[in-house]
């Protein structure tokens, strides 16, 4: 279980302090596919910072299976929007997936498995001795995505990971993303700005205010377990909720402009 | 075929042409400093390749490489730890760039007072102003490590000798080449100039010493053989460079044609 | 801030250098102390010869520098213009620029002596080769659209190198003037020092035969001075001729 | 190729600089005075022209001198071949060798010679006091500082190894200037260093000893370094050469026979502190070329390689 408690971020530089976060609570159920969605600039990403433990908080806590997160926590990975420069350039394909599991200490043959096994899930099986910057965006993120896979993590922090790729792939990402996440089991927030993406793939969204960020609401998504782009979309109940998402955006848009 | 063709002929087409003027214009020289490059030619197999190959190139050579390999530990090892510190590198930086300033060959003097005029000596003159470039490069790299990769190492957990081999260094790699390349061309500058001070062997001093036994076109010879292997240091370093930087070459091609 | 920390970065340099010889960590009689070598400098600075030599190292420096960069802006828009010239003569610049100037040192005492005329030939040797390079990577980074757009309104030779070779070039020409400045002040040092033409690099040969070791330091601080002056000069002089450039440059490996 | 390119290049640092560079060819206008300049080392060996200049010497002879200072002879020899300097001053081997090597050089007066006396000379071999070295013989298998290799030092220092029974071809030089030798010999960076004047009363300062005095040992009475000029001004103008000969050896027979002037010009051009200028030892100042020692050093430096075939001694003495 991942827990948000009061949290806050203040930024100060130059004598200027900007509140991007104000106040947010929320928890994730272990093994449930969450989204956050919220206008532009509202601070998703301060927020996916703090929760893996790359940015403190400057008030209130975030606690990962009952221990605070001060630091980036074990058994959680993250994919990150800018999926060309999260990729070590220098490192091939297999050995970008590889470098995680050294650090952990994991022995070569199992490595090597798991290297393999993530690369194949993701549709890059032929691709272990290419370069990243040999491939096309979509297919550098599915390596970021196969990286976090092999490495097995508990929680999966994904930052607005398709954001940056075309439409057609993105579909197919997200589709892919869904599979990972119901054969691993892991629990995993899915920041985004696209409201459509959010109902798609999550059990729950959560919407934001504009900076300084509160949760607007927590919004459960009660279509079927298997999704697919079709029927999914085509479902009235997916029109509804998506209206309702979008609804409470603009909302929240227009609250941020009047302050 | 005649792609290749062509490319060789305009690669090797001027060069011909101007060892070929050379040739012709200077043949009936009888302008003492300014011999025949045919005197040269002839003298040249008989003044490098015998004793002096050992007794004065090689030498050269191996205080050249102890130096600047010397340098490049010293310079990457100082300027990662400099780099990936915000204080140490605030403190530290108009004195690296004050010592940077400072033209390398007037310290020759200074380091023969301290370290005498052996090999110990030369091969810090080398070092001392080798050392630098590769330095400041060093830093300059470890700072500009992407925030993104810095992040990914920190949640995947890659730490200690991992990161500093797989993040750090790799990261800053194109600038320490950088470094190193401008490093070479200082470090044979100040090969030749040590032997100009005091020296009873080596290449600078050979030459210096054709010049002071008016053995001109043997001096000439010197002086061309040091412009061959300043020419042949520096394509062994391109080709190292390809190794160690083909990604780096690649990922931006690949990024302009984006 | 960060000024600050320089400034006892600095500080902390100078008392280090201090102390050490002071202490006995290092021998004074070749280290001597900061104090000892500042009062040397100020010494140096009250007479008359220090400033004509600082004025034949400049000379030297700024006339070397100056036709460097005027034939290496020449030589390279004449080359770079013309795509088979550039071809034709890549392979000899490539083999030429390696060759270290200090090779020509005993051509250049055996041709001309101890004058500033030898040290001259080092500095431009060095330094032109700097601004060439440079100045064939500015024409040849002309956009295509650009040069199209020129020639469809039919400019002719001396317009596009006007309008259109020039401003493009001009941001690499000084990023080479700052590399070549650099260069130029290190060749004019080393051959005052080795030929023993007048200068800061003649001081200091005399100062180490008279083994006058604090002479020897203050004068190694100035010229390290002058090297500082150097960059800074020709870095503001870069930003100025750039802010208007999309890419501020950096050396990249080429 | 380089040259040319090099040459190319020049052209306009060579305009700029035209000024400071040479002005070679030059022709005496009748009743001007002749202007030449003479290239020296600021060393004691040349107080004798520093003082006939000042003496007029050269002013009643219708020449008018410029004294300009080198770092040493085989810098002054390319800079008279040139033209840059008319004159100039050189040790004996650098002048066979620049002969030998068929440059046009040719003597035309006496520059110094040794005391003649042993143990007494204005140069010595010299090592420090607790050195294990007697004999020059002892040299063999160490290492001697030598201001430049290849002129009259390092022969007249394999001479003394020859003459104490050692084997000269295993001596090994270094190149170090003279100021630094000093050092270098306390700090057993070189086993032995041959210095001259006023660098020995340092030597002898720092408790160092003299095992031979070289240039004795070289040749009686040797001649060490003279005044030259190029073939192109002897036949040029060969009566103003006569008539720097003999303003030479006006200067040569006065300082000879008035040290303390020639010990007071010497303060003037060297830096050289007043109390060991009164103290050091100074070389003999004869008119006349010494032949024999020159054929002497020929032969020496014949027998050490240096040369590489017998030098024609005759065509390069006045």
């Amino acid at each position: 279980m991942l827990t948000v408690d009061g949290l806050g971020k203040v930024y100060a530089s130059h004598g200027r302090r900007v509140e991007a976060i104000g106040d947010l609570s929320f928890e994730v159920e272990t093994g449930s596919f969450v989204c956050i969605v919220g206008p532009s600039g509202c601070g998703k990403t301060t927020l996916l910072r703090c929760c893996a433990g790359l940015l403190p908080p400057t008030s209130g806590t975030v606690t990962l299976s009952g221990s605070p997160v001060t630091g980036p926590p074990e058994g959680l990975a993250v994919v990150f929007q800018e999926y060309g420069r999260s990729l070590f350039p220098w490192l091939r394909v297999a050995d970008n997936v590889d470098l995680p599991l050294r650090a952990a200490g994991v022995d070569r043959a199992e490595r090597r498995r798991l290297v393999d096994e993530a690369l194949d899930a993701v549709g890059l099986g032929d691709a272990h001795r290419a370069y990243p910057w040999q491939l096309s965006g979509g297919m550098q993120q599915r390596v970021a995505i196969a990286r976090a896979i092999a490495y097995q993590p508990r929680v999966l922090l994904m930052d607005e990971p398709f954001a940056a790729v075309d439409a057609q792939t993105r579909a197919d990402l997200e589709d892919l993303v869904r599979s990972v996440w119901q054969r691993l089991g892991v629990t995993l927030v899915f920041v985004t700005h696209d409201i459509d993406e959010a109902v798609y793939l999550g059990q729950r969204v959560i919407m934001l205010t504009s900076s300084p960020t509160r949760v607007a609401e927590d919004l459960t998504i009660d279509l079927p377990d298997e999704r697919d782009q079709l029927t999914t979309r085509g479902d009235p109940r997916f029109t509804e909720l998506r209206g309702r998402v979008y609804a409470q955006i603009q909302k929240a848009k227009l609250e941020g402009k009047a302050r | 075929m005649t792609a290749v063709l062509t490319r060789v002929g305009l690669a090797l087409g001027l060069p011909v042409v101007l060892v070929a003027v050379w040739w012709f214009a200077s043949a009936g020289s009888t302008d003492f400093f300014f011999p025949p490059l045919r005197t040269i030619v002839e003298v040249f197999g008989p003044t490098w390749f015998g004793e002096r190959l050992v007794d004065d190139v090689l030498p050269s050579l191996g205080r050249l490489a102890a130096g600047y390999a010397a340098a490049l530990v010293l310079g990457v090892g100082l300027g990662v730890l400099i780099g990936s510190n915000r204080w140490v590198r605030a403190v530290t930086e108009p004195v690296l760039e004050f010592l940077r300033a400072i033209p390398p060959p007037v310290l020759v003097p200074v380091l023969m007072l301290v370290a005498g005029i052996g090999n110990g000596m030369k091969i810090l003159v080398i070092i001392s102003g080798c050392v630098w470039p590769i330095l400041l490069n060093t830093v300059a790299g470890v700072r500009a490590v992407d925030g993104v990769l810095e992040d990914t190492c920190r949640t995947y957990r890659i730490r200690g000798t991992l990161r500093w081999r797989h993040l750090v260094l790799r990261s800053a790699s194109p600038q320490i080449v950088t470094g190193a390349r401008q490093a070479l061309s200082v470090g044979i500058i100040l090969m030749v100039i040590s032997e100009m001070f005091a020296a009873s062997s080596g290449l600078g001093f050979t030459v210096i010493q054709f010049k002071d036994g008016f053995q001109i076109p043997e001096m000439w010879s010197g002086v061309i053989l040091l412009g061959l292997l300043g020419v042949l240091l520096s394509m062994l370093f391109r080709v190292v460079e390809h190794q160690v930087l083909s990604w780096y070459h690649g990922s931006r091609t690949a990024q302009k044609e984006r | 801030m960060n000024a600050l920390l320089g400034l006892a970065g600095l500080l902390g340099f100078g008392l280090l250098l201090e102390v050490a010889p002071r202490v006995g960590l290092v021998p004074e009689r070749y280290f001597p102390p900061t104090s000892t070598i500042l009062g040397e400098l100020a010494g140096q600075v009250g007479e008359r010869a220090f400033w004509v030599a600082v004025g034949d190292t400049v000379l030297t420096w700024l006339l070397g520098l100056a036709i460097a960069v005027a034939l290496g802006v020449v030589v390279g828009v004449a080359i770079g213009s013309v795509p088979l010239v550039r071809a034709a003569t890549s392979s000899t610049i490539e083999f030429l620029r390696p060759i270290p100037s200090v090779a020509l040192i005993p051509l250049v005492v055996v041709l001309h002596g101890s004058t500033i005329t030898s040290t001259l030939i080092l500095v431009v040797y060095a330094a032109f080769w700097q601004v060439l390079v440079q100045v064939l990577h500015g024409v040849a980074d002309i956009d295509p659209v650009a040069r199209d757009t020129a020639r469809s309104y039919r400019l002719d030779r001396w317009a596009r190198v006007r309008y259109l070779t020039w401003p493009t070039a001009l941001p690499y020409v000084v990023t080479g003037v700052r590399l070549a400045a650099t260069v130029a002040l290190i060749l004019t040092i080393t051959g005052e020092l080795v030929i023993g033409s007048p200068g800061l690099g003649q001081l200091i040969a005399t100062a180490r035969q008279s083994g006058a070791v604090p002479a020897m330091y203050a004068l190694i601080v100035v010229t390290g001075v002058f090297g500082v002056l150097a960059n800074v000069v020709t870095r503001a002089a870069e930003r100025r001729a750039l802010h208007w450039h999309p890419s501020m440059r950096a050396e990249v490996p080429a | 190729m380089r040259r040319h390119l090099a040459a190319l290049l020049l052209a306009p640092a060579l305009l700029a600089t035209a000024a400071c560079g040479s002005d070679e060819g030059q022709s005496p206008n009748a009743g001007e005075a002749d202007k030449v300049t003479v290239g020296v080392i600021p060393i004691l060996d040349v107080a004798p022209i520093y003082l006939g200049v000042e003496k007029g010497f050269f002013e009643k002879r219708n020449i008018d001198v410029t004294l300009e200072q080198a770092e040493g002879g085989a810098a002054i020899v390319p800079a008279v071949v040139s033209g840059q300097y008319q004159f100039g001053f050189s040790n004996i081997v650098s002048l066979l060798l620049a002969h030998s090597e068929g440059l046009p050089v040719k003597m035309v007066s006496n520059g110094n010679n040794s005391t003649g006396v042993d143990g007494e000379d204005f140069a010595a071999l010299m090592v420090s006091a607790d050195s294990p070295i007697e004999t020059a013989a002892d040299l063999e298998g160490r290492t001697v500082a030598a201001n430049t290799l290849q002129n009259i030092v390092d022969t007249a220092v394999r001479a003394s190894v020859r003459k104490a029974g050692g084997d000269p071809t295993k001596v090994k030089f270094t190149a170090l200037p003279f100021p630094e030798q000093p050092a270098a010999l306390a700090s057993g960076q070189v086993d032995a260093v041959f210095v001259v004047e006023p660098f020995q009363q340092a030597v002898l300062g720092q408790g160092g000893r003299t095992i031979a005095s070289s240039y004795v040992d070289t040749a009686p009475n040797l001649t060490v370094a003279s005044y030259f000029t190029s073939q192109r001004i002897l036949s040029e103008n060969p009566e103003l050469v006569k008539r720097f000969t003999q303003a030479m050896q006006e200067s040569l027979s006065y300082a000879n026979g008035h040290p303390d002037e020639a010990r007071a010009i010497i303060g003037s051009y060297t830096n050289i502190a007043r109390d060991v200028v009164a103290r050091v030892t100074l070389p003999k100042w004869p008119a006349e070329v010494n032949r024999d020692s020159v054929q002497r050093v020929a032969d020496l430096a014949l027998e050490d390689g240096l040369l590489k075939e017998p030098a024609k001694v005759g065509d390069l003495l006045p």
